[in-house]
């Protein structure tokens, strides 16, 4: 019951973060900044229009949407969101979960591919190559993880008997994982230095150019599925930078969300001060994030018997 | 044991029936690919019934009065023969409106024959009692499937397919027997069960032998150089078969080998674990680059026999650290990968006959838009596409998530070596999923999305009802064994069961994860159907309009304008540039207002080249220059006699 | 009588030589049905020997006997039409010759007696270099030249080699008849040396004859310009007469007890001979000579396994047979390509699946089967070999063996898909595919297969007879 | 009193220095008339064949007939139709072959007496002249372009093996019949060799070898 609700409430408040990131970059350069809750009012007015399809589409192009936003959905039901037991868990979800994340990464560059444009194409290539060393990033943190506490599901990493934080015997290491995971989340969530959605210079996007096409509903879908899943990366940071005892149950919500959003005005304070990489430093720049973690496997070999 | 072999003569007798009646064309191909279906049906149905009593199946003749040719019955045979017996009818099916050129009935009529001698060979070889009969119908095989590749021998490519495959085939062949021939030498007999008894260092050899000689049939990096050009040479449901199936059969030596010679030595997991990470990474590099549908899909297959050689390695290493646990995984995800590749690799390269047929080009670049006119094929083709990337909730997840389990599982065990592959094995498995994932979103999006690049392409039609049907029923089946997990992993670590040294694996250890993968991808599909409801209500009542995309400003955009999968691909190919050799050609532009300028790339394979190079060239060139010994000259031939003789005679007396 | 063997052929061929030509083609047609049945008879014991002193009956020796006359068979059928369409202008001669050949092939098998053996081989050279010159062309003569010269000096050294056999005899002080089957009871007193010098001297004799690298020289030249019929029976028979030779001098060593010495010689000599063969087989322009450098690899194949001894003798036997089988199909089909485009070279020729389907059968099956594929036999015999190579601790000539083995494939793959497939513009001159030749390529192949699946017991015991003197084994 | 046997022997020698020397074809082939006599003529001096019954007395004569005048005489005829006089340059010039041919008698004598074998009687000279034939024989088919002198240096080298044949096997051994075969072949050979070469002569209007170059790879 307890993990149902802190799903339904993560669910409901996951579209609030990332209005905090624009009220943090409109606080630096001086401006007001739009309401937090810009995001749901935009979403709701997405989903009350229609939408327009090019002529070049097929059904791949309305799959995408929704296969993305369901993935991440699905993501969510497996987390535990301020360590209170997930709805489901096994042991080995993890590798699951960031295949449905590649699922949902597939359709969308799919979709783009779908309406014969140049510059989708082109964001599409983009996308489908960063993510896939983001992809290697994040195995590597797994391996680091399963050297940590031998196991292979969220749930196990931080409500297990040996959660993985910055307080636990290897918690060095981990700092060097959160600096790589943040650069992930960045790569994956198209943030800034590595993607920027505000250019409007369909040359320089990555993940942006890949959605012009859509509109309405199917554009709503997009968002809320990102939201969910830069919640999620935010929440992976944010249980290893403040261990929860899960004991606590609900109790622990009002801290964990606290420590998020704090990920989220870090996010903001990235996105203020840095400009966008060009484009062919962005592939070290994961790399680097891969770099980091391996070399804290290899650490491990160390620490362990 | 006799339904058994009524449906290898079924089978046999279906493939030499086009020979009789090749000038009746229609019900020649009818009657072969009923013929053929029933008896792989029968196969299929003696395997269901003989399933529980295997060890009771074998039979052997006396053969050249001393040797005898024996078949039996194993649980891995058993699970080699399936993917036999499933793609096989179908690509018979397939065949039936592929080949559709009465003139060649007859031509068509011998490449019937020679298919249905393959089929009959593949599965004489998984059931092959001991080494002389493996050895025999080993080159069977590798002769039938040579005839396959040439069938269109009027193309020099053809040609040269056929040339590379038959030397590779000859030279596995040769080495596989010289691995025989050592056990041989140790046991003096040609059966498997001696093996176990060799010393620890000849075993190490006979593997070695083995794996060169298995491992160039099945692709393994860098013997699989004659791979990428069979499969396109050879008709696409010929390319179906040889490479879902036949290109396992070396994966089934590999493992046979293993296994009859029960070692536990490390270094045997280590070398297979390190050649399938190799394959694996450079076999989906090269598939990148590659800008023909059939070429790249034959890159895959050295891809995918990387993954299942993870398998196999993570395996063996399980079983030489006695984990039985890991070794379940892998050997469990390896056997999985085998079904699935089959399954879903025969389906993409019956999608991409079909294409070929209806447009009657392979090259990537000049298609697109092919979903609209050709609907079935699309979608069947995106089920293998998302299949082969490794994607849940279709099958080729679920036997990758068994390897990454076997590999996670490595993870705990101290020998540094170990550790450190198991850790490689990870990222390269997930390096691997990405850039499959990458190459098909290419594939998909480049060949069937989009619009068509050229206007003779926007008429295609679907291909006959006897194409796409097998394609559906394969797309169906990734989707099922993705579905319903817990039955495959169970049939593939049933599959283990009666192997050496895996007698005393727990199946419900590996097997439990089966109702995890199945509940995750059944929560998926639910997510999915149920956003999908969400949205048509949504859409309920909305204005839909529909015009051409929105061209960011260009205003005449032509379809030529869209993204190529060369572009496409190219960040990702020059990425790794020292492991993929990259020739681009362009015109630089120079003008303020610059005329037209081109784009072309080549990726050249480096084991390719590094054999041209460092092997046959060099022993080309030194061969050459040896022909002088001919010269013409009695004198010069008078004097090879006495030299021959002072040279015998101080041999004599030194 | 045995004797019969080779009097009736050469009777007959004498007796060509001087009747009309209409005559000779029947004659060489009865004759050869005669002599088929005659060594029939010798395998069943039919026959006695007359004069034991020179003759005998040995299962090497009935072997190679069988596999010459069945060949013959073969060949006089497709020779009958050959002459038919190629005009040859003194076919008496020809028909004399090949009858006089067969008679002293078969005088080979049977000979007992070292000078007797050494005058057998000899004759068979000189019958056979008129069938070389039969088309007298420029090139056929100089063929003619080199075989008749080289040859003829190889195997006066052989001569030379039988000369310091029976020296080792005088030296031992033995009174026993100069006969093979005699010497091999007495063979442990021997002089070792010069049982060593004569060896060396007939392996060199002999195995220029049976194609040996280095002496190989004569081989290529002589079976590529002979006419198809011709080669055919120099590869299939005549290799295999001059193989007998070094064969009884090995099991006369073996017996002597300095096997070690021969057999290492014999895998010097086999693993050379398939090396050279390899050399000029890749990238050859001739595919006649292909075929020929490929009889000069498979004869080092055979010596190779003689020389190895047990298990892979077994196999050298088998490969004997199945080589002759096989390489004589692909001479006459090779005589079919020639008739049907008259040219000998690949680049000139091209799609034979096209144009002469029959042929293109007969000689696609052959190059499998020469490759060492199944379902022919020569698959069983390198396989064979290679295990027994393994088996007697040869690692390393087991590798080269299979090095050389590729090359060979490597180069007549080429040559064969592109004669077979290639497209070629300079259209082909079209002759029909008359039965009469392209049966025999068929029957010979249909043989190796044969052999290959069910094999008779009578031949199988022979074989086991014939290595058995040499300690060869079926038993690992 | 001379040893006849060592003086046949000697002569033997002095044909195979002649023969080396020589650039006339003609004399060449009386050269091996010479030759063929004397080589016949050996087994009858020697000591262990003076019990030599009237079948071996048919036989010797039948081998001088062929080996003194058969063969010089094919070759004889083989001249005279093919017009040809003399060996024009040589691969190995005549002085250098003469060098040659005395070399060559002393490696045989060196071989000899390194063999230090148990030639019966102790006739290392036959044994010296045998090897000295051969490798003359050798020497001329090596050095010379004219297929008529290949043919001559062929017999020479049959007449050297014939020679280590008589020197070096008891008589016991001698079954005429089988020698009387060995002889027949060479006597066919020198025929076919003869017609070969008539061909030749007719085809390139030369016996010159080195036309005969054309297979090779």
């Amino acid at each position: 019951m307890e993990s149902i609700l802190s799903l339904g409430l993560a669910l409901l408040a996951a579209p609030l973060f990332p209005g905090i990131i624009l009220k943090v970059k409109a606080l630096f350069v001086g401006k007001k900044g739009p309401p937090l809750f810009i995001k749901y009012y935009t979403f709701v007015k997405l989903l009350k229009k229609g939408s327009a399809y090019s002529t070049s589409t097929t059904f791949v192009f309305a799959a995408g949407p929704i296969i993305s936003c369901a993935g991440a959905i699905m993501v969510l039901f497996f987390f535990p969101i301020g360590a209170i037991a997930p709805v489901f868990s096994f042991h080995g979800d993890v590798i699951v979960l960031f295949y449905i994340l590649g699922l949902g990464r597939f359709f969308t560059i799919a979709a783009a591919l779908d309406t014969a444009s140049p510059f989708q194409g082109m964001g599409a290539a983009r996308e489908a190559f960063f993510g896939t060393l983001a992809e290697a990033s994040i195995f590597a943190i797994l391996i680091l993880f399963y050297r940590m506490n031998g196991s292979l599901s969220f749930a196990d990493y931080f409500t297990g008997l040996q959660p993985i934080s910055l307080t636990s015997p290897a918690g060095s290491l981990l700092l060097l994982v959160i600096v790589s995971l943040f650069m992930v989340l960045l790569t994956e969530n198209s943030r800034v230095p590595v993607d920027d959605p505000a250019t409007h210079l369909e040359l320089t996007m990555i993940h942006e150019v890949m959605v012009l096409d859509h509109s309405g509903p199917d554009l709503a879908l997009i968002e809320l599925g990102s939201f969910y899943k830069l919640f999620f990366y935010s929440a992976f940071i944010t249980l290893m930078l403040c261990p929860l005892d899960p004991a606590r149950g609900l109790l622990n919500l009002p801290l964990f969300y606290a420590v998020l959003a704090l990920v989220y005005v870090a996010i903001g304070f990235i996105e203020s001060v840095t400009a966008r990489f060009k484009m062919r430093r962005t592939p070290k720049f994961i790399l680097t994030s891969c770099t980091l973690v391996f070399f804290a496997a290899i650490l491990t070999m160390g620490f362990n018997k | 044991m006799n339904i058994f072999l009524l449906s290898l003569c079924l089978i046999v007798v279906g493939g030499s029936l086009p020979l009789l009646t090749y000038r009746r064309f229609v019900l020649t191909k009818f009657l072969y690919a009923l013929t053929t279906t029933i008896g792989c049906l029968t196969g299929l149905f003696a395997l269901c019934t003989s399933y529980s009593h295997l060890e009771r199946l074998s039979w052997s003749w006396s053969w050249l009065h001393t040797f005898s040719l024996s078949f039996t019955f194993d649980s891995l045979s058993f699970f080699f023969l399936l993917p036999i017996f499933l793609i096989c009818p179908l690509a018979a099916i397939y065949s039936f409106h592929y080949f559709d050129d009465e003139e060649k009935s007859f031509r068509i009529a011998v490449n019937l024959f020679f298919t249905n001698i393959l089929i009959a060979s593949m599965i004489l070889v998984t059931t092959a009692g001991n080494m002389l009969t493996l050895a025999l119908v080993w080159e069977i095989m590798s002769v039938s499937s040579f005839f396959l590749v040439i069938y269109d021998y009027e193309k020099e490519t053809s040609r040269t397919a056929g040339y590379l495959y038959f030397l590779f085939a000859q030279a596995g062949a040769l080495i596989i027997f010289a691995s025989f021939a050592v056990i041989f030498s140790h046991t003096a007999s040609f059966e498997f069960n001696g093996a176990a008894t060799l010393p620890e260092s000849t075993k190490l050899l006979v593997f070695f032998l083995a794996f060169i000689g298995f491992g160039s049939k099945a692709g393994v990096f860098p013997l699989h150089i004659w791979l990428p050009h069979a499969h396109p040479a050879a008709p696409s449901h010929i390319s179906a078969i040889m490479s879902g199936v036949m290109i396992k059969m070396g994966i089934y030596g590999i493992l046979r080998i293993y296994f009859i010679l029960e070692s536990t030595n490390l270094l045997m997991g280590q070398t297979i674990l390190v050649f399938g990470m190799i394959s694996g990474v450079l076999g989906v590099l090269y598939a990148l680059g590659k800008h023909n549908i059939k070429r790249l899909l034959a890159y895959h297959s050295v891809e995918n026999i990387g993954i299942i050689l993870i398998g196999a390695g993570l395996g063996m290493i399980g079983l030489s650290l006695g984990d039985l646990t890991m070794a379940g995984f892998g050997f469990g995800g390896c056997l999985l990968h085998v079904l699935n590749h089959s399954i879903f690799k025969s389906l993409l390269f019956m999608g991409a006959g079909t294409v070929i047929k209806q447009t009657g080009t392979a090259h990537v670049d000049q298609l697109g838009g092919l979903m609209k006119t050709m609907p079935t094929t699309g979608k069947s083709f995106l089920v293998g596409s998302v299949s082969i990337s490794g994607l849940p909730p279709f099958n080729g997840f679920i036997s990758e998530f068994l390897i990454y389990f076997a590999a996670f599982i490595g993870l705990q065990y101290p020998p540094h070596a170990t550790l450190l592959l198991t850790i490689l094995a990870i990222i390269s498995l997930a390096i691997i999923g990405g850039l499959a994932s990458f190459c098909f979103t290419k594939v998909v999006g480049i060949v069937f999305l989009g619009e068509p690049r050229s206007k003779q392409f926007t008429k295609t039609t679907e291909g006959g009802l006897a194409m796409t049907i097998p394609m559906v029923i394969l797309a169906t089946a990734c989707l099922i064994i993705g579905i319903f997990p817990q039955q495959f992993i169970a049939l593939a670590v049933n599959g283990l069961r009666d192997l050496n040294g895996l007698e005393l694996l727990d199946p419900a250890l590996c097997t439990a994860i089966g109702a995890q993968l199945a509940l995750a991808s059944r929560l998926f599909l639910l997510i999915f159907v149920v956003i999908f409801f969400i949205r048509k209500v949504l859409y309920r009542k909305k204005e839909i309009t529909s015009g051409p995309t929105w061209g960011c400003g260009f205003t005449q955009g032509t379809t030529r304008i869209q993204y190529t999968g060369t572009s496409y691909a190219r960040t990702v190919v020059s990425f790794f540039k020292p492991f993929v050799m990259l020739e681009e050609s362009t015109i630089r532009l120079k003008k303020i207002f610059p005329g037209q300028t081109t784009y072309t790339n080549q990726v050249g394979d480096i084991a390719e080249a590094g054999m041209a190079k460092g092997l046959t060239g060099p022993l080309v060139n030194l061969l050459g220059r040896l022909r002088w010994i001919q010269h013409g000259n009695v004198q010069l031939y008078i004097g090879y006699i006495i030299m021959a003789i002072m040279v015998v005679l101080l041999t004599l007396f030194i | 009588m045995l004797e019969l063997l080779f009097l009736l052929p050469m009777i007959a061929g004498l007796a060509a030589l001087f009747l009309p030509a209409n005559f000779g083609r029947g004659l060489l047609i009865v004759a050869a049905l005669f002599h088929f049945q005659l060594s029939i008879m010798a395998w069943m014991d039919k026959l006695p020997i007359y004069t034991a002193d020179y003759f005998a009956k040995t299962p090497a020796g009935m072997l190679v006997l069988l596999v010459t006359s069945f060949i013959f068979l073969c060949i006089s059928f497709y020779a009958v039409s050959y002459i038919r369409e190629s005009k040859v202008e003194n076919e008496s001669v020809f028909v004399g010759c090949m009858l006089l050949f067969l008679g002293t092939m078969s005088m080979v098998t049977i000979a007992d007696h070292p000078i007797v053996l050494w005058i057998a081989i000899e004759a068979t050279t000189l019958v056979s270099a008129p069938l070389i010159f039969l088309h007298r062309s420029k090139e056929a003569l100089e063929a003619t030249w080199k075989y008749v010269l080289i040859c003829s000096v190889g195997i006066a050294l052989a001569l030379l080699g039988c000369f310091f056999i029976t020296l080792s005899v005088d030296i031992a002080e033995i009174d026993v008849p100069l006969t093979f089957s005699s010497l091999n009871l007495v063979a442990a007193q021997l002089d070792p040396l010069w049982l060593k010098v004569g060896f060396i001297f007939i392996i060199i004799g002999f195995g220029t004859k049976m194609g040996l690298a280095p002496m190989h020289t004569w081989l290529p030249d002589a079976h590529s310009e002979a006419p198809s019929p011709a080669s055919a029976l120099l590869s299939g028979a005549l290799l295999n007469c001059a193989f007998l030779g070094v064969y009884r001098a090995h099991t006369l060593m073996h017996l002597a007890g300095l096997g070690d010495f021969s057999s290492n010689l014999l895998i010097g000599f086999g693993l050379l001979s398939m090396f050279v063969a390899g050399i000029f087989i890749l990238r050859q322009a001739d595919y006649k000579r292909m075929l020929a450098y490929s009889s000069i690899e498979n004869m080092g194949i055979i010596a190779f396994g003689v020389g190895i001894g047990g298990f892979a003798l077994y196999g050298a036997i088998l490969h004997m047979i199945h080589h002759s089988l096989i390489k004589s199909s692909l001479f006459l089909s090779a005589g079919n390509i020639l008739l049907g485009f008259q040219t000998k070279l690949v680049t000139e020729l091209g799609c034979l699946v096209k144009y002469f389907p029959k042929t293109f059968f007969s000689f696609f099956a052959g190059f499998i089967g020469i490759s060492g594929l199944p379902p022919f036999g020569i698959f069983i015999s390198e396989l064979f070999i290679l295990i027994g190579a393994f088996q007697s601790g040869h690692p390393v000539f087991a590798m080269l063996f299979m090095f050389a083995l590729l090359l060979v494939v490597a180069g007549a793959a080429q040559i064969v898909t592109d004669i077979s497939f290639s497209e070629n513009e300079t259209s082909a001159i079209r002759g029909e595919e008359s039965l009469l030749r392209t049966v025999p390529p068929y029957v010979l192949l249909l043989a190796s297969i044969i052999l290959c699946i069910w094999m008779p017991t009578e031949m199988y015991d022979t074989i086991l007879n014939t290595i058995k003197t040499l300690g060869g084994t079926i038993h690992g | 009193m001379i040893n006849l046997n060592d003086a046949v022997l000697v002569i033997i020698l002095l044909t195979i220095l002649l023969s080396l020397a020589s650039n006339r074809l003609l004399s060449l082939v009386k050269n091996m008339a010479i030759q063929g006599f004397m080589v016949s003529l050996i087994p009858l001096l020697l000591e262990r064949h003076s019990s030599i019954g009237s079948g071996g007395l048919i036989f010797f004569q039948v081998m001088i007939l062929i080996k003194a005048v058969l063969i010089p005489g094919l070759l004889y005829v083989a001249l005279k139709r093919i017009s040809i006089k003399r060996e024009i340059e040589p691969i190995v010039g005549y002085h250098a072959s003469l060098f040659a041919g005395l070399v060559i008698i002393l490696l045989s004598i060196f071989i000899t007496d390194k063999l230090h074998l148990s030639v019966p009687d102790g006739n290392e000279m036959l044994l010296t002249t045998a090897i000295t034939t051969m490798s003359a024989g050798f020497f001329l088919m090596m050095s010379r372009r004219k297929a008529i002198t290949q043919v001559i240096g062929y017999l020479m080298l049959e007449n050297g093996i014939y020679l280590v044949g008589t020197a070096l096997t008891k008589h016991s051994h001698t079954i005429y019949v089988v020698e009387f075969g060995v002889l027949l072949d060479l006597l066919v050979g020198v025929m076919i060799m003869g017609i070969i070469m008539h061909n030749i002569n007719h085809a390139y209007d030369d016996i010159d070898t080195d036309r005969l170059n054309r297979l090779k790879d």
